[in-house]
């Protein structure tokens, strides 16, 4: 594991590696976007019995599920830091962190445009819509520790410990429909035994899960980036990157 | 084999770089007096030389093995005094004193720890809350640890003078002559002169802005 | 080990120091019960409905009321530098810690609950299913409410965090607990309930004093 | 008066400054009225029922979590003394510290009641009468239980005082509270309950802030 | 007519009488140096003039009045500096010293503050929270009041100098000749030998069992 972590942890190596993996990110992150959307909108037939509202669910699930996924990396990101000491692993959280804000949030807001027609609520406390907006409440609380301290590696200990602790979170959200029979429909992707969903409908939904999937990597490497040079502004090899973009820009101009 | 020595540490408090490349190494026996202007970085370099703050950069030392690896030997061998005293004002001197020596795995009966507080003035007070005793009163409550420790290899001491009169510096320097002769080593940082009768090594930090 | 009898000793004695301020968790906590049937109406068939609701729910805030001052004081004196360099296990100091915070200050709500009980007019069965889910769910409270404490004890603030550590673990503990409570007023087993709650406990039990003893750790850089 | 006004702005930016510890008070109001429903069950019906008393227990609650640190820090780094010193009248500088308390810490939580009556399912009429008896009974809360709070702040233990004080105002406070909700939730006046908590209020007032200037003399002996 | 005089004073703490029968007279532009060892009631003695606390028995006249009669009076010509700093550690220097000028009726704007503090080696520090700062540099803070507040007729000053480096010490001396030069009164307890140029009253308390 050290063997294979170590090169990382030095920022300019993670730089470059982020540098190689973007393209193909963003690239396939568009292109399953794209399609999963016009196919889940234009192609896919509507639910018997929701209508064209259950198209939500494109946006939803991918993005409920996804959002599970980040902070469960965030907190592994966490976990390597805290344990071989690794600096980038840390940055890596806190571009995680803010990413995951995002994707549950839009859950939240879709699952919660979906109760109107559907249950005719916007919002009902469900242990599942709870716990998820609990998910939420973590995630801009590993932000806000970490903006809390001046120090900024006591801040990555501390909001990294955070991140760990709230994976308790996440088997309260996916096992909270079974303890708590409310309104929340249970699980109907993520069983082990056979989807109970046609596969018309089945197949444009990963295509969007692999869209959203890969398009909050590309954000997520960017961002990692980003915190790499703003952190190691004075250090030579990001000098001498900077220096190569104004000359490329230059002679593009020219 | 020295008692404690450090190996190009630096320590950075609010991206300011307070000191880089300190080298130390203090022997049994012998005296290391950190001097310093207010800001310097005197207690960031201790804090660190006890291991409850980690280095931006460096090691630390304790015979010769990293701190972080000696696990209790390091513990038991240590004292260290800092800006704050270490104990609790709703016990009495005594409680806290007692509950330090336990923790610290020091075997004392309670009749020494009567025996400490009256040679460092307490007469009287050893079984009130320390919140109600003056300040220089609760500082020679916290320095009894150097007499019930003093088989510990390692002192560090931070401002150990301040609040105390003349009778208290006294008695410290007294002890601190004491200890380092029976081979004991002694880091200390004091704005009030050291005019101790021992030969003293020093170490300057500077204020960089 | 002598260490930490050594911290038992103090802590207690410390408890007992300050004990007009261990009494503010129970006194809020029979505040809210016996304020309850003021604010609800004194209905008998209401209360009895909410009543296992109410008390838990008042466990858990009254508990978070003593919580931030766990490790507040030794910080602010320097006891914590000291307990740090002493030797001592800190993970088995926090546990130490922790368990005299519970001792005395949410093991009285827990002794004094019959007598709430009989004022939500709770029948037998159900009280007994309370103080079983009390007994085995506080400690899990106390437990992970002093990770949150710990990682806050430097920045002197820690309500925030406590609120958002502790949401995910009263969500179920909350539910499981109350479901309890419900089938043993119909008369059913409730096993599978506490094994879990059991279950949730032990772990935060296992993993708990690890997390403690590292924030601690991180605060004093 | 130049005093005071430089006391309630520093009083503002430190408030600010600790913005984290002063959403404490919100998120846990938040959260007891996000947990009685997962712990009483979601029914519209109990849910109204309950639900003026739960939101006075808890504001009850909430306000009292950050009272006892009015005077602490204060206390603790030496301001008060020079406070003390500076010549602005003390009762005065009471009332305007008990003002900033109040503000910062009591008026959100009455900001967001709307959003906590939605989900507790209270009518209109009902959530009016509520904003209407929160805003005129709790500074009642916040003046009265200053004194407990100056009166303890040299000693340490605020705990029981502060609850043997309370007590007293709270259950009337509450009783006429939740009789104005109740009377509103079936149409009728209640402008005479109002008026009791309006007289309270006034006469908390004129004289609690000299007992807290006087407790907190009597702090520094 | 003497800035401060009293007259019999007595103190009890814990049933312990401190001292009794004090009567001191202080004039403007003279300077009394309390001295006494740890624990004899120079802190306790310093808070009663300052009206802070009620004494057992006995006066204290601000001008010949009793200060309890002078009310916004005797606040508006007194600085005291006492053991606890009165800074918040959440707020920065500036802050905390606008503040303090604010309530105690100084009118000064930030470019004097920042002046001060500069004076005081502070720069750099000044819009930093306070906690942040080392021990010495948090005392040089609340010390500017005294640069903030040289009108003031009297200073009741409780170990002014603790915590500071030479040259601290030396900043905080030149102020006081200054001050009591230009007719300013001043209280002062330290156990850091006071060597002022300057002509001494003292009063010796002693540690009364
Ligand atoms: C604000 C309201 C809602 C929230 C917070 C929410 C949250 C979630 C979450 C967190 C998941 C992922 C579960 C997992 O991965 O284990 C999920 C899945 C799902 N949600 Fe929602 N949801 C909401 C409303 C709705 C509504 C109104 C519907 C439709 C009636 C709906 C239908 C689904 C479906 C079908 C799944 C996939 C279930 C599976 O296979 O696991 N949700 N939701
Ligand atoms: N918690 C902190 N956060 C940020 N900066 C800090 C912190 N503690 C200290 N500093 C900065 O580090 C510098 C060194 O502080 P330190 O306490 O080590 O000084 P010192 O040499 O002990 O001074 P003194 O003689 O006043 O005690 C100071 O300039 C201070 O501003
Ligand atoms: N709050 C209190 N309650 C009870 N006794 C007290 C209290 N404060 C001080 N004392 C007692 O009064 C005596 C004098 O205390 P004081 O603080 O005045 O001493 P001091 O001369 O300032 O000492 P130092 O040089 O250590 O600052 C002490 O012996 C102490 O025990
Ligand atoms: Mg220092
Ligand atoms: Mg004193």
């Amino acid at each position: 594991m050290w063997k294979w972590l170590h090169p990382y942890a030095k920022t300019e190596k993670t730089y470059w590696l982020c540098q190689t993996l973007l393209p193909w990110f963003s690239v396939l992150g568009l292109v399953a976007l794209i399609t999963g959307a016009i196919w889940a909108l234009a192609f896919s037939p509507a639910d018997y019995q929701q209508g064209d509202s259950y198209r939500i669910f494109h946006i939803h699930v991918p993005s409920a599920i996804l959002s599970k996924s980040l902070y469960m990396g965030m907190a592994i990101a966490a976990f390597v830091g805290l344990v071989w000491q690794v600096k980038t692993a840390f940055m890596s959280m806190m571009a995680i962190a803010a990413v995951g804000a995002v994707v549950t949030f839009v859950s939240l807001v879709t699952g919660s445009a979906w109760g109107k027609p559907m249950w005719g609520t916007w919002w009902e406390w469900d242990a599942r819509m709870t716990s998820q907006l609990v998910l939420l409440f973590l995630f801009f609380g590993v932000m806000s520790l970490y903006k809390s301290f001046e120090d900024k590696q006591q801040a990555s200990k501390a909001a990294g410990v955070m991140a760990i602790v709230g994976i308790i979170n996440l088997p309260i959200i996916h096992y909270s429909v079974e303890w708590w029979n409310t309104l929340h429909q249970g699980a109907t992707l993520m069983k082990l035994d056979k989807p109970s969903m046609p596969l018309e409908m089945l197949l444009p939904f990963f295509v969007s899960l692999v869209g959203w999937s890969s398009a909050c990597g590309a954000i997520v490497l960017l961002r990692i980036q980003n915190e790499i040079l703003r952190r190691e502004m004075k250090r030579p090899w990001v000098i001498a990157l900077a220096q190569q973009n104004v000359t490329q820009s230059n002679t593009a101009t020219k | 084999m020295a008692v404690l020595s450090t190996q190009n540490l630096s320590v950075i408090k609010r991206d300011r770089l307070l000191f880089d490349q300190v080298n130390l190494s203090v022997d049994s026996g012998s005296l290391l007096y950190v001097k310093g202007p207010n800001g310097a970085g005197k207690t960031s370099l201790l804090r660190v030389l006890t291991g409850l703050v980690e280095p931006e950069s460096g090691i630390v030392f304790y015979q010769d093995k990293k701190i972080q690896k000696c696990g209790e030997d390091y513990a038991t061998n240590l004292v260290y005094f800092g800006h704050k005293l270490g104990v609790s004002g709703s016990l009495s001197a005594v409680e806290n004193l007692q509950y330090w020596c336990d923790s610290h795995q020091v075997k004392v009966d309670t009749n020494t720890i009567y025996q400490t507080l009256e040679k460092l003035n307490l007469v009287g007070l050893e079984d009130i809350p320390v919140a109600s005793l003056s300040a220089g009163q609760q500082r020679r409550t916290a320095l009894a640890r150097l007499w019930l420790k003093a088989d510990a290899k390692l002192w560090i001491l931070d401002e150990p003078f301040t609040a105390l009169d003349v009778q208290g510096i006294n008695v410290l320097s007294d002890k601190l002559i004491d200890y380092l002769s029976k081979g004991g080593a002694v880091i200390i940082t004091s704005h009030q002169l050291l005019e101790l009768d021992y030969p003293t090594q020093e170490l300057t930090l500077e204020y960089r802005i | 080990m002598n260490g930490l009898g050594a911290l038992l000793r103090r802590d207690l004695s410390l408890a007992y120091r300050q004990r007009a301020e261990l009494m503010q968790p129970l006194l809020f906590f029979i505040l809210v019960i016996t304020l309850f049937p003021l604010g609800v109406g004194p209905e008998p068939n209401t209360l009895k409905m909410i009543g296992p609701g109410v008390i838990w729910v008042a466990a858990i805030l009254s508990s978070l009321l003593g919580l931030e001052r766990l490790f507040r004081d030794d910080f602010q004196d320097g006891s914590l530098e000291q307990l740090i360099l002493s030797g001592v296990p800190l993970a088995a100091a926090a546990l130490v810690k922790v368990f005299v915070h519970w001792l005395t200050s949410i093991l009285p709500l827990i002794i004094i609950s019959p007598l709430l009980a009989l004022f939500l007019h709770l029948t037998e069965p159900m009280y007994w299913a309370l103080v079983f889910t009390l007994l085995i769910g506080t400690p899990i409270l106390s437990l992970i409410g002093a990770i949150a404490v710990g990682l806050t004890v430097g920045l002197n603030r820690g309500g925030v965090l406590l609120a958002l550590l502790l949401l995910p673990v009263f969500i179920p503990l909350l539910i499981f607990a109350t479901s309890a409570v419900e089938s043993a007023s119909m008369q059913l087993q409730y096993s599978g309930q506490l094994a879990i709650i059991g279950a949730m406990f032990l772990f935060s039990l296992a993993l708990a004093p690890f997390a403690i003893a590292y924030a601690l750790r991180v605060s004093q850089t």
